[in-house]
Formats: C-alpha cells, sequence, structure tokens
C-alpha cells in the first residue's frame, strides 16, 4: 500500500468511527434515538383495543400531554389537537389498515406507523403556531389528502 | 508487522467500554461478532508474537496441534451459557474473555492454521459445525431461561443464527471437499 | 499484509506449475529431510514427539482445569444452575418485606411467616407462558400436602414482581384460576420498588422487561425455613419431588 | 507482459478482432431495451415533475401515483437491469475471450423472461390494478398477475448471472492460475451481489403471491418490509458498482493513464459484494417493533460501506493526477486541466464521479439515526438517490454507451456524435442539479415525497414548497431533453455512425503495482463471508418480528 494511501485510508477510517461516535452518543447518552416502539396490536381491532377505542387527547402531568391516534386512509383521529405552549407531547398511534408516516412539517416529528404495530414519538412544542401534520408513506389514491394540523397556543 | 498493529487498534476499539457495552447488549453481537472479532483481532496480533518468540512456537507447537486444541477449548468454553453470563455480571470473567479470546485463542489459531494442514482444518471446519449445531439445538428448542442475561426470543435469535452459519459453513465445506480448488489457485 | 486463506500447503504458491511436476510430491519431501544426518533427525524428533505431547496435555489440563473451574466441577453449565448451586449453599435470609394480598391486607413478611414454612413463587398475572405453568404446579404440591400440616406448619405464597399492573383485584381473580383460597395460599405484591429489588435481588430472581409489556425471568419453587432463611430452591416442573422434599421435612419436623 | 501478436491471437481470437457477432446481438438487444424503457420512464418522470408542481392535470383515466409506479419500475429495475447485463455481457465477453454457446442461451432466456416480466407488470400498472410503486409495500395489495411480473424479471437476471457463473468457471479450468481479468472480476461481483441480494425479495414476492390471490389470509409487513429492504439498497449498490467498473477498468485507458493498483480493485469489489446487503436497513431507522441498539449496529454496518468507496476516490484521483502530470500538468493542480474534458467518454463519468461526493454524504446522512429522522420520506431522499442513481451511476452508463456502442456495432465514435455526448452531459448535468438540489433543500422543509400536487387545504407551510416544486418541473424538462439527446444518440451509434473498428478501452496496470494475488478468487470464501454478515444483520430483526408478531394483515386496495 502506499503510504498517502494508508494515510488517507487512516483518516478515512478515523472519520467514520467519530460519526459512529457522535451518532451513539446522541441516541444512547442524549436519549435522541429514533422512534422504536416495541409493543403490538392486531391490526383489524384497534377500535377495540385500549387505548385506542378512545382516541383522543389526555393531560398526564403538568405540562405533560399524550395523543392517542389512529391513522387511516385517509385521516387521523382525532383530528384537529391543541396543546399549550412548552408542552411535552407524547403521540402513541397505530394504523387500523396499511402503512402510514405521521410527520410534523417544520418539527424533527417524523415516524413510520405499521399496521400491527404501536408506535411511540415525543416532542416538546415551544413556539406557538399552527403546525402541518401530514401522511410522508404512500398510503393510496388519497395519499396527499392525508393530513391534519396541531394548534400550539 | 503492520497487520499486528491493525490487530491492537482493533483490540483496543473492543474493548472501549461504550463499544463493548453495545455490542455485549445483543445476545447475538456479543456471542457471535464480539468473539469472533475479539479472536480475529488475536490472529491479527499473533504476527507480532510469532516474530517476537519465534522458538517458543517452533518448539511447543511444532504441528500445531496443540494451538489448534488450546483454540478449540477456549472457543468452547465461551459458547457455554454460563460463561457468557458471568462475563456480563463477574468483572473478572469479563477481563478472561478479553485476554483469551484474543491472546489464546487468535494467537493460536494463528500459528496453528497453516500448520495442521488440510486434513487438520476440515476437523476445525467440522467443529464448528458442530458447535453451531448443537447451540441451534438448545437455542431454538429451549422454552425457558438458559441465559439470564438475555430475552427468550434473543437466546432464540441466537439459535436460528447458530443454525443459519452452520448451514452455510456446511455448504463451504462440501464446495471445498467436492470442486477440486487447484483451479483457484 | 496479505494473509493466504488457501486450505492448501503452501509450497504451491511458490513454485510455478512447470517446476511443481518437475519435482513432485518426491522432490517436497527430499527438501524437507535434507536436514541433516539420520541419527540427528531420530533424536531432533524424539525430542519434538515429546514436546508436542507434553503440549497437548499440558493444553488439555488446562482446559479441565478451566471448564471444573468455569462450571463448578462440571455441575452447572448455566448461570441458573449455578445460581441453584449457589443459592442452596448460601441459604439467604427472605428479607422482611411489606406484602399487600388479593384481599387489599398488607403485613410484613415476618408476620405472615411466623415459625412456618413459606413455599414461594415469583410470577406476573400478564404472562403467558411459564407463570401458569408454575402455578399449576404449584396447586399440585399444594394438594399434596397433608390438610393438618397446611396453615400450621406451612403456607404458601405467590408473590408478583409487576405490581404497577397486579393489584389486589387482579391477583383475586388471578387466584382463583389455581384454586387459591387466598388465606393458606396467598397471592400478594411487594408494592415498594426498592424492597422488591432486593427479595428479587436475594433470592437470585432475574426479571427482565421486555418493553411489550412482558418480562423473561427465571421461575422455580422456593422453600424458605421457619428461621426465615431459604432452604431449598427446586425445579418447578418436578412436581412430585419438591411435594416429597416438603413432607419429609414437615414429618421429621413433627418427629423431633 | 505484452505478448507479442501471434501469442495473441492464438489464446484470444476474440480480442484481436473485436467483437464476436453473437455476443454483441445479446448486447445490442439489451441495450435497445434499456434505452427505450429510459425514454419512456423519462417521460413519465416529467409527467410526474409537472403534476406535483400543480402545472399539469392528469386525465381521469390516469392518476399520479400510476405514473409514479410505472416510473420507478421502468427505470430502476428495468432500465438499470437491462443496460447492465447489455454492457457486462459486452466486457465479459471481451475480456475472457467469447461466451459459451449455452451461456448465450442464458442470455437470450433471460432476455424473453425480462420482457414476459415487464409485459406483465405494465399491464398491470396501465389497468390500475398495481399502483403500489416501486417498494409495493404490503398490505397495499396489486393484482398477482403484478407480483408473477415481478417474479419473471428477476428470474430473467438470474438468468443472466447464472450464465456468468458458469463461464467464468469454465475460464478458469482453463486459466489455471491465473488472475481473472479486471472487468470479468467485476462482473462476477456484481451478478453474485445481485443474485444473493434479491433472495429475499424474492421470498418476499413468493409470500405475496398466494396472499394477493387470497389462499392465504394474512402477511406480517414487517418481515415483508424488511425482505424488501434487504434488496432495494442492496440493487442501488449493484449499479454503484458497476459504474465503478467502468471507473476502474476503462477510464486510465481513456485519460492515457495507467490503472493504479488492480489489487486495490479487486479488494475494493469483495468489500462492497460483502457488506452491501445490510446497508437497506437504514430505511428502516425510524420503524416500530426493532430495538434502538439495533438500529445503532444497522449504522454501522450501513457506515461501513462508505470506507471501500472512500478507497475508489483516492485511486481514481491518483489516476488524474499521473495521467495529467504525464501530460505535463505542472503544480497542485495543473494536472486537472491535463485531463480530457473534451472527451464525451471521460466527462460524463467524471462528472458522476464528483456527483458521489454529495451523493455519498447525503447517504451518511440518510443512514445516521437522528438526521434520517429529520428527512424521512420527504423530497430530500428524492433528490439523494437522483443526484446518486440519476448523477453518478446513470450518467457514468450514459459516458460507456459512447464507446461501447460503437464497439458492438462495429461503428465509430463520429465527431459529431461525441460533441452531442457533450452537451447531452452539461443538459443532464444542469437539469439534475436544478431538480436534485430544489428537491434537497424542500425535502428539508418538510416536503413528503410520493405524494401527488396538494397543498394541503392551502396550509402555509405547503405552499411555501411550490416555488422550489417549479424549480422541479424546469430540471426535469431539462432532462427529458438529455434523454431524448441521449437515446438519439445511442440509436445513431449503433444503426447509422460510420462504420470501423472500436476499441474496448481495457486500462493496463502501473509497471511497479503489486502483483494481484490469487486470492482474491475465492469467491465461495467471499460468498460464504457475505452470508455470515447478512445472518449477523438480519437474525435478529427477523427472528424478532417472527416470533412477537402481531396479528397480520389482510390484503388492502386504496387506490
Amino acid at each position: 500500500m502506499h503510504r498517502l494511501e494508508e494515510i488517507w485510508l487512516g483518516l478515512s477510517a478515523g472519520v467514520l468511527v467519530l460519526f459512529m461516535v457522535i451518532v451513539g452518543y446522541q441516541a444512547f447518552a442524549l436519549g435522541m434515538g429514533p422512534p422504536s416502539h416495541k409493543e403490538t396490536i392486531d391490526p383489524q381491532k384497534v377500535d377495540q383495543t385500549e387505548p385506542f377505542d378512545k382516541p383522543g387527547v389526555y393531560e398526564t402531568g403538568e405540562n405533560e400531554y399524550e395523543v392517542v391516534m389512529t391513522l387511516q386512509a385517509f385521516g387521523f383521529t382525532p383530528n384537529d389537537i391543541e396543546v399549550p405552549a412548552g408542552a411535552e407531547v407524547t403521540f402513541t398511534m397505530t394504523s387500523k389498515d396499511v402503512s402510514h408516516g405521521f410527520q410534523v412539517a417544520g418539527t424533527n416529528i417524523n415516524a413510520m406507523v405499521m399496521p400491527g404495530h404501536i408506535q411511540e414519538i415525543t416532542h416538546t412544542f415551544e413556539e406557538p403556531g399552527n403546525y402541518l401534520v401530514l401522511c410522508n408513506e404512500y398510503c393510496g389514491s388519497g395519499h396527499q389528502l392525508m393530513s391534519t394540523e396541531i394548534t400550539v397556543k | 508487522m503492520k497487520q499486528a498493529f491493525y490487530g491492537l487498534l482493533l483490540f483496543s476499539f473492543l474493548a472501549l467500554p461504550p463499544v463493548a457495552a453495545v455490542m455485549e447488549s445483543i445476545m447475538i453481537v456479543h456471542m457471535h461478532m464480539q468473539m469472533t472479532l475479539l479472536v480475529l483481532s488475536g490472529f491479527l496480533m499473533g504476527r507480532f508474537f510469532q516474530l517476537k518468540f519465534p522458538v517458543f512456537f517452533k518448539k511447543w507447537n511444532m504441528n500445531g496441534i496443540a494451538g489448534i486444541l488450546l483454540f478449540m477449548i477456549i472457543w468452547s468454553f465461551w459458547m457455554i451459557p454460563r460463561s457468557m453470563d458471568d462475563a456480563l455480571t463477574i468483572q473478572v470473567v469479563e477481563l478472561f474473555k478479553f485476554s483469551s479470546l484474543p491472546f489464546l485463542a487468535g494467537v493460536a489459531l494463528r500459528d496453528s492454521w497453516h500448520k495442521i494442514g488440510a486434513r487438520g482444518q476440515y476437523i476445525v471446519f467440522g467443529f464448528f459445525i458442530l458447535v453451531f449445531s448443537f447451540m441451534a439445538w438448545i437455542y431454538i428448542g429451549a422454552d425457558n431461561q438458559i441465559c439470564n442475561n438475555y430475552l427468550l426470543v434473543e437466546q432464540q435469535t441466537v439459535g436460528w443464527g447458530s443454525l443459519f452459519f452452520g448451514v452455510i459453513l456446511s455448504f463451504y465445506v462440501l464446495q471445498v471437499l467436492f470442486i477440486d480448488q487447484s483451479q483457484y489457485e | 499484509m496479505s494473509i493466504s486463506l488457501s486450505t492448501r500447503p503452501q509450497v504451491h504458491h511458490l513454485l510455478k506449475r512447470g517446476e511443481t511436476e518437475a519435482i513432485g510430491d518426491e522432490g517436497l519431501r527430499k527438501g524437507a529431510s535434507d536436514l541433516g544426518p539420520a541419527i540427528l533427525r531420530e533424536v531432533i524428533s524424539m525430542g519434538e514427539n515429546k514436546r508436542n505431547t507434553i503440549a497437548v496435555m499440558a493444553v488439555l489440563l488446562f482446559g479441565f482445569a478451566l471448564f471444573y473451574a468455569g462450571t463448578d466441577g462440571f455441575r452447572a453449565f448455566t448461570a441458573e444452575s449455578a445460581r441453584t448451586y449457589d443459592i442452596n449453599q448460601s441459604q439467604p435470609a427472605f428479607p422482611d418485606v411489606t406484602l399487600e394480598d388479593s384481599k387489599e391486607r398488607t403485613y410484613t413478611f415476618d408476620e405472615f411467616a411466623e415459625g412456618k414454612y413459606v413455599f414461594v413463587t415469583f410470577m406476573y398475572t400478564n404472562c403467558t407462558t411459564v407463570c401458569p405453568q408454575l402455578e399449576m404446579n404449584m396447586a399440585q404440591v399444594y394438594e399434596q400436602i397433608p390438610n393438618d400440616y397446611i396453615g400450621e406448619d406451612i403456607v404458601f405464597l405467590s408473590i408478583s414482581f409487576d405490581p404497577e399492573h397486579d393489584d389486589p383485584e387482579t391477583l383475586s381473580k388471578y387466584r382463583t384460576y389455581f384454586g387459591s383460597n387466598g388465606e393458606t395460599w396467598r397471592m400478594a405484591r411487594i408494592h415498594d420498588k426498592e424492597e422488591l429489588n432486593t427479595v428479587l435481588d436475594k433470592l437470585g430472581v432475574i426479571v427482565i422487561p421486555d418493553g411489550n409489556g412482558d418480562f423473561t425471568h427465571n421461575s422455580a419453587f422456593y422453600l424458605i425455613g421457619k428461621s426465615g432463611h431459604l432452604l431449598e430452591m427446586m425445579d418447578f416442573t418436578l412436581i412430585d419431588e419438591a411435594a416429597d422434599e416438603v413432607n419429609r421435612l414437615l414429618e421429621s419436623e413433627e418427629g423431633a | 507482459m505484452a505478448k507479442p501478436l501471434k501469442d495473441i491471437i492464438r489464446d484470444d481470437p476474440k480480442k484481436t478482432l473485436g467483437v464476436t457477432p453473437e455476443d454483441a446481438k445479446i448486447s445490442k438487444a439489451y441495450l435497445s431495451v434499456a434505452f427505450i424503457t429510459l425514454l419512456v420512464g423519462g417521460l413519465l418522470g416529467l409527467v410526474q415533475g409537472l403534476e406535483r408542481a400543480g402545472l399539469l392535470e392528469l386525465p381521469a383515466w390516469l392518476n399520479y401515483y400510476q405514473v409514479l409506479t410505472a416510473h420507478g419500475i421502468l427505470l430502476i429495475l428495468i432500465f438499470t437491469a437491462a443496460f447492465s447485463i447489455g454492457y457486462l455481457y459486452a466486457g465479459f465477453s471481451h475480456t475472457i475471450g467469447g461466451l459459451l454457446p449455452k451461456v448465450r442461451k442464458m442470455a437470450w432466456a433471460g432476455f424473453s423472461l425480462i420482457l414476459v416480466g415487464v409485459a406483465l407488470v405494465v399491464a398491470t400498472i396501465l389497468m390500475n390494478e398495481a399502483s403500489v410503486l416501486y417498494t409495493f409495500y404490503p398490505p397495499l395489495a396489486a393484482s398477482p398477475v403484478f407480483y408473477i411480473g415481478l417474479v419473471f424479471v428477476v428470474l430473467g437476471i438470474w438468468s443472466c448471472a447464472l450464465g456468468v457463473f458458469i463461464n467464468y468457471h469454465h475460464w478458469r479450468k482453463n486459466h489455471r492460475g491465473e488472475v481473472t481479468p479486471l472487468f470479468a472480476f467485476f462482473t462476477m461481483g456484481v451478478f453474485i451481489l445481485w443474485f444473493f441480494g434479491s433472495l429475499g425479495v424474492t421470498i418476499e414476492v413468493l409470500t405475496l403471491i398466494p396472499w394477493s390471490m387470497g389462499w392465504k389470509e394474512t402477511i406480517n409487513v414487517m418481515v415483508s418490509r424488511t425482505l424488501f429492504w434487504s434488496f432495494g439498497h442492496t440493487l442501488v449498490n449493484v449499479w454503484y458498482i458497476i459504474a465503478t467498473s467502468a471507473w476502474y477498468v476503462t477510464i486510465p485507458k481513456i485519460i492515457g493513464g495507467k490503472i493504479f493498483s488492480d489489487k486495490l480493485a479487486r479488494v475494493v469489489v469483495i468489500m462492497l459484494v460483502i457488506l452491501n446487503i445490510p446497508g437497506g436497513f437504514h430505511h428502516q431507522i425510524i420503524d416500530p417493533g426493532i430495538s434502538e441498539t439495533v438500529k445503532f449496529l444497522h449504522v454501522f454496518m450501513s457506515v461501513s460501506i462508505a470506507f471501500p468507496s472512500l478507497m475508489t476516490a483516492f485511486a481514481m484521483f491518483a489516476v488524474f493526477e499521473r495521467a495529467g502530470r504525464k501530460k505535463g500538468g505542472k503544480g497542485l493542480f495543473g494536472w486537472f486541466t491535463k485531463l480530457p474534458w473534451g472527451d464525451v467518454r471521460f466527462l460524463a463519468p467524471m462528472v458522476a464521479m464528483i456527483a458521489f461526493i454529495p451523493g455519498g454524504a447525503g447517504g451518511l446522512i440518510n443512514t445516521s439515526n437522528q438526521m434520517n429522522q429529520v428527512i424521512h420520506n420527504t423530497m430530500w431522499v428524492v433528490g439523494h438517490f437522483h443526484i446518486t442513481v440519476g448523477v453518478t451511476a446513470v450518467l457514468t452508463f450514459f459516458g460507456i454507451c459512447y464507446w461501447l456502442v460503437p464497439y458492438i456495432s462495429k461503428r465509430q465514435l463520429t465527431p459529431q456524435m461525441n460533441k452531442l455526448g457533450i452537451i447531452q452531459t452539461i443538459v443532464w448535468t444542469v437539469g439534475m442539479i436544478l431538480m436534485s438540489g430544489s428537491q434537497h433543500m424542500v425535502g428539508l422543509l418538510g416536503d413528503p415525497r410520493r405524494t401527488s400536487y396538494t397543498t394541503y387545504g392551502d396550509h402555509e407551510t405547503a405552499l411555501g414548497w411550490i416555488p422550489y416544486e417549479y424549480v422541479m418541473a424546469f430540471g426535469a424538462t431539462l432532462l427529458l431533453l438529455g434523454i431524448i439527446i441521449q437515446v438519439y444518440a445511442v440509436f445513431n451509434m449503433m444503426f447509422l455512425a460510420t462504420k470501423g473498428e472500436s476499441e474496448f478501452p481495457i486500462g493496463e496496470v502501473e509497471i511497479n503495482a503489486e502483483n494481484t494475488p490469487l486470492w482474491t478468487e475465492r469467491w465461495s470464501l467471499w460468498i460464504i463471508l457475505l452470508l455470515m454478515v447478512v445472518a449477523m444483520a438480519y437474525v435478529v430483526p427477523i427472528v424478532d418480528f417472527v416470533v412477537n408478531a402481531p396479528p397480520g394483515s389482510p390484503p388492502i386496495k386504496t387506490w
């Protein structure tokens, strides 16, 4: 191997390892890992299964909210969500039919919601405003219509 | 010598506490990846010892049998569920894992592999296929805990992984046995 | 840095095809034996053989020692069996923790045990795999103990390690599946997290939540002696052996 | 190294006498299919771009997702496969001295299978029975005929792969003690990866068929998805290896330089073959049901693929620098200007290589846990693969055409075609910068991918995306123009250009380079390692998804 080549590859390997270290540090030490909830559910009996038999916004603590949400072609239930600014909101979601995506434009909320699996993602809404929620995984002919809003006051 | 350096680099990387912690948190990665990489690091570092102590290896591992036996013993030992569990809970055992796999098993493998010749190598492959089959058998079949530090599903994962490894290794050995290798050399 | 991964002797690499044919195996062997006079060779090979044997013996001995030490003398190949062996040896005391049973009564373990043997299992009611089997087997042991002893000399206790979910209401329902009467065989939870962990730790019960609301855990029958120390930890699948053992203890007590 | 001509003719008559006519026919057939597909697929791409920006309203009988499915499948599956087989078979035949008659038959069998497959797939898409996109995620259920068509396509590719394996084996038997020509080595690597990479998706499709027919009630969604991505991303890397084959083997010759290191090139191929398949898992980074540690391990496995690419970067720039200096380039960057920029055979792949710098960096972002969450399923991803596939792979393919097509049709690269090629490269580059650039930016703002024109009820966030979508549409227009030029150039060179002999540029190795060790040829060992890495990566999620499986999903049609 050439000397220069070795230096180049050494540096490359170093950069990649550093990259991994940062990713790992963020994921495990800072708790910024991607949404990876592990519970499962019968996708054909979502309506009869707790807590999805009663989708809605629940206050779970001081400035803490849980949104129990079902996704189906082509909409989100509950539809319009309102929370106060600074609230830490946990979305507990599942799909009643096909795969959907849950994305809130302008935030880092982005999660896949698969039939048979319960997905969870938590976010603190600091800025008041009107956030656009949309499905970002193709789910059928009305995919472009599947959206809702979160109002932060 | 360069490869000995890379071996040392690999070994130090594996020994970093966060790296070790991540690898040990998944059972199959612990048993099949971390331990294999540890042996590999020793295999590479072996060059250093071979050059440093040529007489020792020549004298005591003349035909490679002692070395390969040592390798197989160490490897089997770490495939015992108990040893692996203990490595997670008892510091000394963990230390022993990090020294025995590279410095006893890896170095011994390096020194013996060519000495034992083709027939010896088939025996080693046979040993691995046996170990993998045995692990597949106990881990897939077991419906209760064998390892206290991992979930049941992880045990099954190790079982299926071992089965897969065993099968592809068998294919490899059959292929080496029945296809004339000289045309690739 | 090339690592040759060939499974054949290296010599072939060094020679071109034609040469190998010309020299042949004969030539190779000759090359190897060109080391010295026959006698010297003899001596060397004797030394070699001896050293090889010594090395192999040493390795085997080391292996034997390693396996002996690592498995408590070939007794415990899993950490679970090692734990059983250990705990049976050390006989730890059952910590005095507060229990809350299916009838919403709270008392400490010592108050409950008070000079009796206690037959204990650990479980959680959401469990669909081992726990029902464990409790079923416990019920069979319970039935094999003569009525005279029950409640007088021995009591049964199933402890839930999922106190958040297993409230008295749940436990009282669960209890009926196995014929536990809630008096001489009670089902209870340990509410205090710290106390629970002490018990699990002392008795070597390992519980790992799997994120799905389930737990992976080990199971056994625990027999606590009258002094509050663990007497024996028994395989929960061997019902008759466990019942016999308990009966034997109870009878010998009577005789004494 | 140089053998007397007499020996060359004796050893390899076909190499000296140019292309074998029967083998050329195979390549011509595949390339024709490739470029017809490209034309159709590109046209659909423009339709999409215009619809997406709200500039075009589709008629009632055609919907956006139908167009998208056809665009994806035609370009991602058919164009690339047909081009790759045409190119690799030509080079393979050239470097090992002609194909065996039975291998030729297998290539033709593969050709028919692929055509049948395409016909079935396209028919179901046209009937709106298969608007499930290129990724066909269950429980979206297409007509069974669609899946059967896909099986035919895969079988066609396997037939070609098997042909290569047989011919390689034959060559080895007759050339003991020699290393395979570098191009043939690349070909082996590609087809091995292709074969093993497609096993997962084949299993998936074979389980989808009975399910879509109603014989099986439900399907395990996550297992299907995982099997798909084990293939979905491997395919991308197959094209990447094909592109690098042209970089390593042919470019040194074109620019008048030498191959930097034959051994290094082979090590890169081996690493790419072994490491590639787990890379697909980063598509599932924000999926439920997989623990964060497993995901992190997969980040590691994906990132490791970057390593051989960095080796490639070094080797290529070393080749450029030496060639440029040989031609009198002075100073730190003088050699750069000495490169043959006016030769499309160099310019196109060079742009392709440069595009891989942002492309590869984007790939690292996509594969990392947290950053993926920002751009997952947004337009960013579309921008990413248009720059990697659309430029790095496809522009290299385009550059290859300017010597490959003349070579197989015994014609010449005329100056007019070279000029046209340069214009094409510029149009393509500008089009991609505009389209991919705006896609990257709007993706960061949250514009989702694979979504028909919408303003989400005139939400202000969504309205802010529209200007970028206009730029995208404009870029797409340029790209279609580029495709038209390219298709014209290919068919011109195939049937109209001046007759004559064209060379197949095979670079020579630097004189003082290391010898290539024979262990690089131990394919059985590389396959075993590949399978071990796959097992390491996939046994955890698959066993988890099977053991802890939720009740399955029935087939659903939502379009």
